[in-house]
């Protein structure tokens, strides 16, 4: 198979088991790392994109850069907020899922 | 100059509700003079109009909102009808209601809200367009809520509260109504008759349904009355706003708008509406009656009084003919200065007898002679008795009906005649022939309650006994017939 | 703009005692209120003498008012004027007795009203004359404040104010027939018009009440009684010809024609006899106005000329029993036998009269009548006059046993002229109107027919009447048919508030507000949402391809 | 044009500032940045109004390599609401986040974060480029959640956390939808797609997008994660996230629809998303008919009002694209958006006054406050008119130019849903107007200051006065207007 589709299978891959781990745990850094696992699938996809028909568009590569900066910070901050809320209660799940968390 | 005239009426009443309601609670004397310098500019306003528009002048404001959207204030005779009865009786009612509190708490918010309903009752009388008479419409419907809850106890909320329960799905009611016509006509002005062919006949009466659904509620037509009755826990002065100045009126002349300068006569009876309109004002009239005969509470009697006489109003709109019309516009006036001139009474009897039942009435007359003279001349003028303005509306009134072929009008008129002898009589002769309980007490040393209750009467008398002349609101409801103000 | 055209006289004749009824309401005059009774109604009395040409409009007042004058309405009104005056002097004694500043005021009030019948050339001005003639006129009769009087003044009201209504329709449906307010064309057009009948019958029934026709006529002997002499006189004598007045103006000749004579008959004689049950003198004169105005009633009903002649026979009517109801004062007042001997010779004189015995004026005025009418008329007329002697015998006699005063109440000499110059009237009147109202010379009243005409019903009735004074019939309260009305009280119908109810909703909205929620728990979850976040995307693509 | 700059770059700054210099000069510089981004969006709005859309092609490059910022009518519209409500924001700020009463990490945390927030949303609303948009709408909600979670309590935690993983599902979504247009079309400049030769993956792009913002405006089913946080976050903030945060992603919605692809909508997708709006009206009003606190019920009047703004869809789009009707719906549609944000932000401070007051926000608790707080409770009313939808405030005025449209377009349903959803609105709203008003027992705490107490009613007043003065507002956002919505009636 070609680098391209590659790419894009590893992308449709990756955005597989982070959705799955979305909707499978309820461990809240785990579905951050969910989160993360799709974007970046969805990341690869864009990249593969960016090379259609031979001549590479520099802009997915610019925008992808930029997607992981913003993904970063979103993770930082989900981070700390269940941090936070370990600290606070014990708890890393929502409350109206805590049962068996 | 002339162009702002509208607008300037409008703000006779705006400004002092908005200043009034910034001042602090102890400014009494401010806060009257406020009050009063608007109403008694209101009517000079009024006066001066008078003579120009006699004369065939009509002033115009326009203020264009978002499309579709006119605010259109207009000064023709009919309006001005209506808006010198308010600015009249607002004059009265804010000399009594100053009496009335004296220096009782929350007076600003009271005198607030109070000029803002002028104002929405001046915007709806100068409408001259549908949506502007609607936005003015539902202005009332909010600035009325907190006079009716103002004392702020259990009852007053409650009544508050079915107020807007009966007045909020009508306003709905009326908003659909209103889009769903002006969607097929475009925006409706009351001068030049919309388009109605747009329209199939059947959507026609839905619309006309809405529309009576809507204005049916404030003007307190069966079924719809249940919050007129509820409302009298409200203090006096707002149960005259209610049943004479403002409210129940803005309904009654809404329908009034409505068959004359949106349908047009002719399409009403075209399309049938008017006749079943009439029978339901003649069952309120009835009915209204009739339960005004099981009542043991005065306010209570009169409100119920109420819903029955403004639909005389209704009924002479009804039957869309000439004689109907002019009858119900006079009425217009006439169960505005009679019914004023009861609760003006009734308040005072409640203040200064504490008399609110009717069993305390006991011989009040001779005690509070010009007290009961007015409350017995505004009962005998209900009654429809000559020489009181009543008896002429329900001469018009009986005329529209043979006029209109609904013979079965005069049944109508000659029960409600008896009915509401019925229920006034026995008061009177409470009033006048029986001994008062040994320990009522009671005076009337209170001049700025019992002169706006004198004058009303007065001017409910004078409508009758100069009926014809041109001064009188017979006089000027035939000049807008013949001027063709309404269609 | 013009306040009035043409003669203001008939417009002062009105005005001038609505001036005088407020003027009763001021302090300064409540005491002496009384006083003014007597001037109220000379302007409309030399208006009746000096006669006047023309109308009258004053066209900004009510819905614009016309009065004025033909031979009826001036004959008519002339004599309720003359009657009024007479009665207000009567009043006189009245004077500083309590609540007499109400009285005087609403004596006024009914008079502007008796008068206003009269001059109306319009249905409007009409119907306001005669509204306030018969309301007004309520304070008459409940004046004493005893219970009889109240009650009496309740059977009043009601059946006032029921007239008023049926009037009102009555007179609505004419003038929208009409197409116009003027009473001539109101009574072409109920003769014209498919909704005459309609009409006629509600002015029957109004002014029927008015004149207390059978079966309306209940009031009347509870009211008349009732009130204060002078009040009764009027009552009586002036009042009821408003309603008689009412029938001759707007009833269509002939119309009803049958019904009217049956149920005047019926009132003539049934009146009559009832009023043989009677003690109370008033009330017994009470019943023969009721017999009397039923023999009226009879005539316009007739039509024809006989009906023209009508207010001829009120004009002596008026006059006699005014002045019958009068004397009655006058024997309550009376203390010593001669006193109560002179009361009653007059009071047998004026009855003489009613009855129609030969050379009264009662006689001329049934002489006058008789042309016009067919032989079978003209007989019941005659029995008429059989009952109305009976009765009016028996009237004597419930008179004389009046009980006597005591002391000589002040006053005496006007007590009793003033009755004596109504019964003069009541002599006088037809004779002085004869020629000009029948067009007969004296010579035909004087002959030797009409004369055996008016003695033999006299000479017939006087045995039977003599014998009821032996063994008198069963004494009854006044008020008939109404005896067997009693007992129905007051009925109240309990009736449903029709007005909406949102309890109901409000319990409703508060259900499904905690359905939502509980449903709200579930979608908290968010594996829920989670699942559906991918259906709505591939819903919507569904949709979108 | 320069406008367009600083309103990006004025609250960033302000943001840094607030971080990195000391607390009091810190506030001090927010303050002053937020006065001075006021003044710049109304001076933007004065350039769009009388010299027509500026546009700024960043760093020069013109798409589809660069980046263009372009302020129509809608984006001035949104910013200067924006700037009103963020104002009286920080006003009402200035006490509730003070070094004293509020915790030390709200103190200095609430500035950086509600200007970050202010300048995503500015970024939201002017730029045309979907991936610019998608890392406005990212920040948006990254600065939204630290705002909920400002207070540091473990409900607000869980709130934010919940907050977090719909938008993050949300912008994914988005992303992805970006991504698939990306790889068709090679562009992602709004006005350049639109113009494009349509391609198959449009349809699955448009529904990704249009599904993740809708978890984003907490569109019914969506909307659960939305009472919580907005009921749990400080007054001010509230204020913020109820008024204006919903409304950026409708933006984006908007322009996807109207500007982006119109040629796509099928009025079946259109009705769908009516009628999910149509569910959130019913739901979020009887929702918060059930509430006995009052914050929860104005954030579920929040999810109610949103649902009014998807019915401009069927009405404005599709088949009655272009159609007389169509400017109606869709600019009635904004006006709701502007009068909700107004008037929601002042219901929200008005709490916040009572909340200082009464020590609680449940409706037992605010027995009387009418009498103590008159302004705060008049401007509480006013916004209740405004979203009841009454005369004459720009509620009636945009529920009146949507009702003709519908009416118009014989699609009556929706005018049904519009009239019934002001009743169930005049319902959940009465409840809290009749306790204010009912005479009962005064609170302790001194009310705040009449100055204080003017803010709120400055907003409500301003969301009143945008149906007023209707007119003006309609010539605006005509200007720039999407050819699916022609002028009409």
């Amino acid at each position: 198979m070609t680098a391209l589709s590659l790419f894009a299978v590893t992308g449709a891959v990756l955005i597989g088991i982070g959705f799955y781990g979305l909707i499978a745990t309820r461990h809240f850094l785990r579905r951050v790392v969910a989160f993360n696992l799709i974007g970046s699938g969805l990341f690869l996809f864009f990249g593969a994109t960016g090379a259609r028909g031979g001549v590479t568009d520099p802009v997915p590569q610019a925008l992808i850069i930029t997607g992981i900066v913003v993904a970063f910070s979103a993770s930082a901050l989900g981070v700390g907020l269940v941090v936070a809320r370990a600290r606070l209660s014990g708890r890393a799940a929502l409350p109206e899922e805590e049962d068996g968390a | 100059m002339t162009a702002l005239l509208p607008v300037l009426i409008l703000l006779t009443s705006l400004v002092p509700a908005v200043i009034t309601f910034f001042l602090d609670q102890e400014s009494h004397l401010l806060r009257n003079a406020l009050s009063l310098g608007g109403a008694v500019l209101k009517v000079a306003l009024i006066v001066v109009m008078l003579f120009a528009v006699a004369g065939g002048a009509a002033y115009e404001t326009t203020i264009p909102l978002a499309p579709g959207l006119v605010l259109l204030l207009r000064i023709d005779a009919l309006a001005l009808l209506f808006v010198s009865l308010s600015a009249t009786l607002w004059l009265l009612t804010t000399i009594y209601a100053i009496a009335y509190f004296g220096t009782q708490p929350e007076l600003s918010r009271f005198f607030g809200f109070f000029s803002l309903c002028v104002a929405a009752t001046t915007g709806i009388a100068l409408s001259g367009s549908l949506i502007s008479f609607f936005i003015f419409f539902e202005l009332l419907t909010l600035s009325t809520w907190p006079l009716v809850a103002h004392k702020q106890d259990e009852a007053s909320l409650k009544a508050a509260r079915s107020y807007l329960l009966y007045a909020l799905p009508c306003s709905a009611a009326l908003l659909w109504a209103i889009v769903w016509l002006e969607s097929a006509t475009g925006p409706v002005l009351f001068t030049e008759p919309p388009d109605l062919d747009g329209l199939d006949p059947m959507s026609l009466r839905a619309i006309f349904a809405l529309f009576i659904l809507g204005f049916g509620m404030k003007a307190a037509i069966v079924p719809l009355h249940g919050w007129l009755p509820a409302a009298m826990a409200a203090p006096a002065p707002v149960s005259a706003l209610l049943h004479a100045v403002a409210v129940v009126k803005a309904g009654a002349f809404g329908v009034i708008r409505v068959i004359y300068d949106v349908f047009g006569a002719a399409r009403v009876a075209e399309l049938g509406v008017g006749i079943p309109l009439a029978v339901l004002a003649s069952a309120t009239i009835i009915w209204g009656s009739l339960r005004a005969l099981q009542q043991h509470d005065i306010k209570k009697r009169l409100a119920f009084s109420t819903v029955s006489q403004v639909s005389y109003i209704v009924l002479g709109a009804a039957l869309a003919g000439p004689y109907g019309m002019i009858g119900g516009l006079a009425h217009l006036v006439h169960q505005g200065l009679m019914k004023i001139t009861l609760f003006f009474c009734a308040g005072i009897y409640d203040v200064r007898a504490g008399v609110r039942s009717i069993a305390g009435l006991n011989g009040l007359g001779p005690r509070m002679p010009w007290t009961s003279t007015c409350f017995s001349l505004g009962a005998l003028g209900m009654i429809g008795l000559p020489p009181m303005a009543g008896f002429v509306s329900k001469i018009y009134l009986g005329i529209g009906g043979l006029e209109s072929g609904a013979p079965w009008v005069l049944a109508v008129l000659a029960a409600s005649t008896l009915l509401n002898a019925a229920y006034f009589l026995p008061l009177l002769y409470r009033l006048w022939f029986l001994e008062p309980s040994p320990d009522a007490t009671g005076d009337e040393n209170a001049p700025a309650l019992v002169v706006p209750a004198v004058i009303a009467t007065l001017g409910a008398l004078g409508a009758g006994v100069l009926a014809a002349s041109a001064v009188s609101p017979l006089g000027w409801a035939t000049l807008i017939a013949e001027r063709g103000d309404i269609r | 703009m013009m306040i009035w055209t043409g003669p203001l006289l008939p417009l002062a004749a009105l005005v001038w005692p609505f001036l005088l009824a407020a003027l009763t309401a001021l302090p300064a005059f409540r005491g002496r209120a009384v006083r003014l009774l007597p001037f109220a109604p000379l302007p409309a009395l030399w208006l009746a003498v000096a006669g006047v040409e023309g109308v009258t409009t004053a066209p900004g007042l009510l819905l614009g008012v016309t009065l004025g004058l033909d031979a009826a309405r001036r004959l008519l009104m002339g004599m309720t004027a003359a009657l009024w005056l007479i009665a207000g002097l009567a009043a006189q004694p009245m004077a500083g007795k309590p609540h007499t500043a109400v009285f005087s005021g609403f004596w006024c009030l009914t008079l502007t009203g008796n008068i206003g019948v009269f001059l109306a050339l319009d249905v409007v001005t009409f119907y306001v004359a005669f509204a306030a003639v018969s309301l007004a006129a309520w304070f008459l009769v409940v004046h004493d404040r005893t219970e009889v009087a109240l009650r009496a003044g309740r059977v009043y009201i009601v059946t006032a104010l029921a007239g008023e209504v049926s009037l009102l329709v009555g007179l609505l449906i004419g003038a929208a027939a009409a197409g116009g307010v003027d009473i001539e064309g109101v009574r072409i057009a109920l003769g014209a018009s498919d909704a005459g009948p309609v009409a006629v019958a509600l002015l029957v029934t109004g002014f029927g009440i008015k004149v207390g026709l059978v079966p309306l006529h209940v009031w009347l002997p509870l009211a008349h009684p009732a009130a204060p002499v002078p009040a009764s006189a009027v009552l009586s004598g002036a009042i009821v010809k408003a309603g008689l007045f009412g029938m001759i103006l707007f009833l269509p000749d002939g119309a009803f024609g049958s019904v009217l004579m049956a149920l005047g008959l019926a009132g003539a004689f049934g009146a009559a006899l009832w009023g043989l049950t009677q003690s109370n003198p008033k009330a017994v004169l009470a019943y023969s106005t009721v017999s009397q105005m039923g023999l009226m009633v009879m005539l316009v009903g007739a039509g024809g000329a006989a009906r023209e002649t009508v207010p001829f026979l009120a004009l002596h009517h008026g006059f006699a029993k005014g002045a019958l109801f009068l004397l009655v004062g006058a024997m309550l007042a009376a203390s010593d036998r001669r006193h109560r001997m002179l009361c009653l010779a007059f009071a047998a004189a004026v009855s003489a009269s009613v009855a129609g015995f030969p050379f009264t004026g009662g006689a001329l005025a049934k002489a006058a009548v008789k042309p016009g009418l067919t032989d079978a008329a003209t007989l019941a007329l005659s029995l008429s006059s059989v009952a109305t002697s009976i009765i009016l015998v028996w009237f004597l006699f419930r008179l004389w046993l009046l009980p006597n005063a005591g002391k000589t109440a002040t006053h005496w000499p006007l007590r009793l002229s003033l009755p004596v110059v109504a019964g003069g009237l009541a002599f006088a009147g037809p004779w002085l109107f004869w020629q000009s109202w029948t067009g007969h010379d004296f010579v035909y009243a004087l002959a030797m027919k009409p004369v055996i005409d008016a003695l033999w019903p006299v000479a017939v009735a006087l045995p039977p009447a003599l014998a009821l004074l032996r063994w008198s019939l069963p004494q009854r309260p006044p008020g008939d048919l109404l005896l067997l009305l009693q007992g129905w009280g007051t009925l109240s119908i309990p009736m449903p508030d029709l007005s909406l109810r949102w309890a109901g909703g409000r319990r409703l909205f508060d259900a499904l507000a905690l359905a939502i929620a509980r449903a709200e728990r579930g979608l908290l979850r968010w594996s829920l949402s989670s699942t559906l976040l991918p259906v709505l995307v591939l819903a919507m693509l569904a949709l979108l391809a | 044009m320069s406008a367009l700059v600083t309103l990006l770059v004025l609250p960033l700054a302000g943001a840094i500032a607030a971080i990195a210099l000391p607390s009091p000069v810190g506030r001090t510089a927010a303050l002053a940045a937020i006065a001075a981004t006021t003044g710049a969006a109304i001076v933007l709005m004065a350039t769009v109004a009388f010299q027509g859309m500026p546009r700024l092609e960043m760093g020069g490059w013109t798409p589809p390599l660069g980046i263009v910022l372009v302020a129509d009518g809608l984006s001035v519209a949104l910013i200067v609401m924006t700037a009103l409500v963020m104002a009286s924001a920080g006003l009402a700020a200035r006490h509730a986040f003070a070094p004293g009463t509020a915790g030390e990490r709200a103190a200095f945390g609430f500035w950086p974060l509600m200007l970050l927030l202010w300048s995503a949303l500015n970024v939201v609303f002017l730029s045309r480029d979907l991936f610019n948009l998608y890392v406005g709408i990212e920040l948006l909600s990254l600065a939204a959640i630290g705002l909920v979670a400002i207070d540091g309590k473990a409900t607000a935690l869980a709130a934010a956390m919940r907050y977090m993983i719909f938008a993050l599902a949300g912008s994914l979504l988005y992303l992805a939808g970006v991504v698939l247009i990306h790889a068709a079309h090679g562009t992602l400049d709004i006005d350049l797609i639109a113009t494009r030769t349509a391609a198959a993956p449009d349809g699955l792009a448009l529904a990704l997008m249009t599904a993740g913002l809708m978890a984003k405006t907490a569109l019914f089913p969506f909307h659960v994660w939305l009472p919580p946080a907005h009921a749990g976050a400080p007054a001010p903030a509230s204020a913020m996230l109820s008024g204006l945060v919903p409304k950026a992603s409708f933006a984006i919605l908007l322009r996807l629809w109207f500007d982006t692809m119109p040629d796509r909508a099928s009025d079946g997708a259109l009705t769908l998303i009516a009628l999910l709006g149509t569910a959130a009206v019913i739901w979020g009003s009887l929702g918060a008919l059930a509430q006995v606190r009052l914050k929860l019920i104005v954030a579920y009047s929040t999810v109610a009002q949103i649902g009014y703004l998807f019915l401009v869809f069927p009405l404005a789009g599709g088949a009655s694209a272009g159609v007389p009707w169509a400017a109606g719906a869709w600019t009635g549609a904004v006006f709701l958006a502007l009068s909700h944000g107004l008037a929601k932000a002042a219901m929200f401070l008005a709490v916040g006054h009572w909340m200082a007051v009464a020590g609680s926000d449940r409706l037992s608790d605010l027995r009387g406050l009418a009498q103590l707080m008159p302004m705060t409770a008049f401007a509480f009313a006013l916004s209740a008119v405004t979203l009841v939808g009454l005369p004459p405030s720009g509620g009636f005025t945009g529920k009146y130019l949507v009702m003709t449209a519908a009416f118009a377009s014989g699609q009556w349903a929706w005018a049904l849903v519009m009239g019934g959803g002001g009743l169930l609105a005049a319902a959940y709203l009465y409840r809290p107007m009749a306790v204010l008003f009912a005479r009962g027992a005064q609170a302790g705490a001194a009310p705040p200051s009449r100055a204080r107490q003017a803010v709120p009613l400055l907003l409500a007043s301003a969301s009143v006065a945008l149906g007023i003065a209707s007119a003006g507002p309609f010539d605006l956002l005509a200007i720039g207007r999407p050819l699916a919505a022609e002028e009409g009636l």
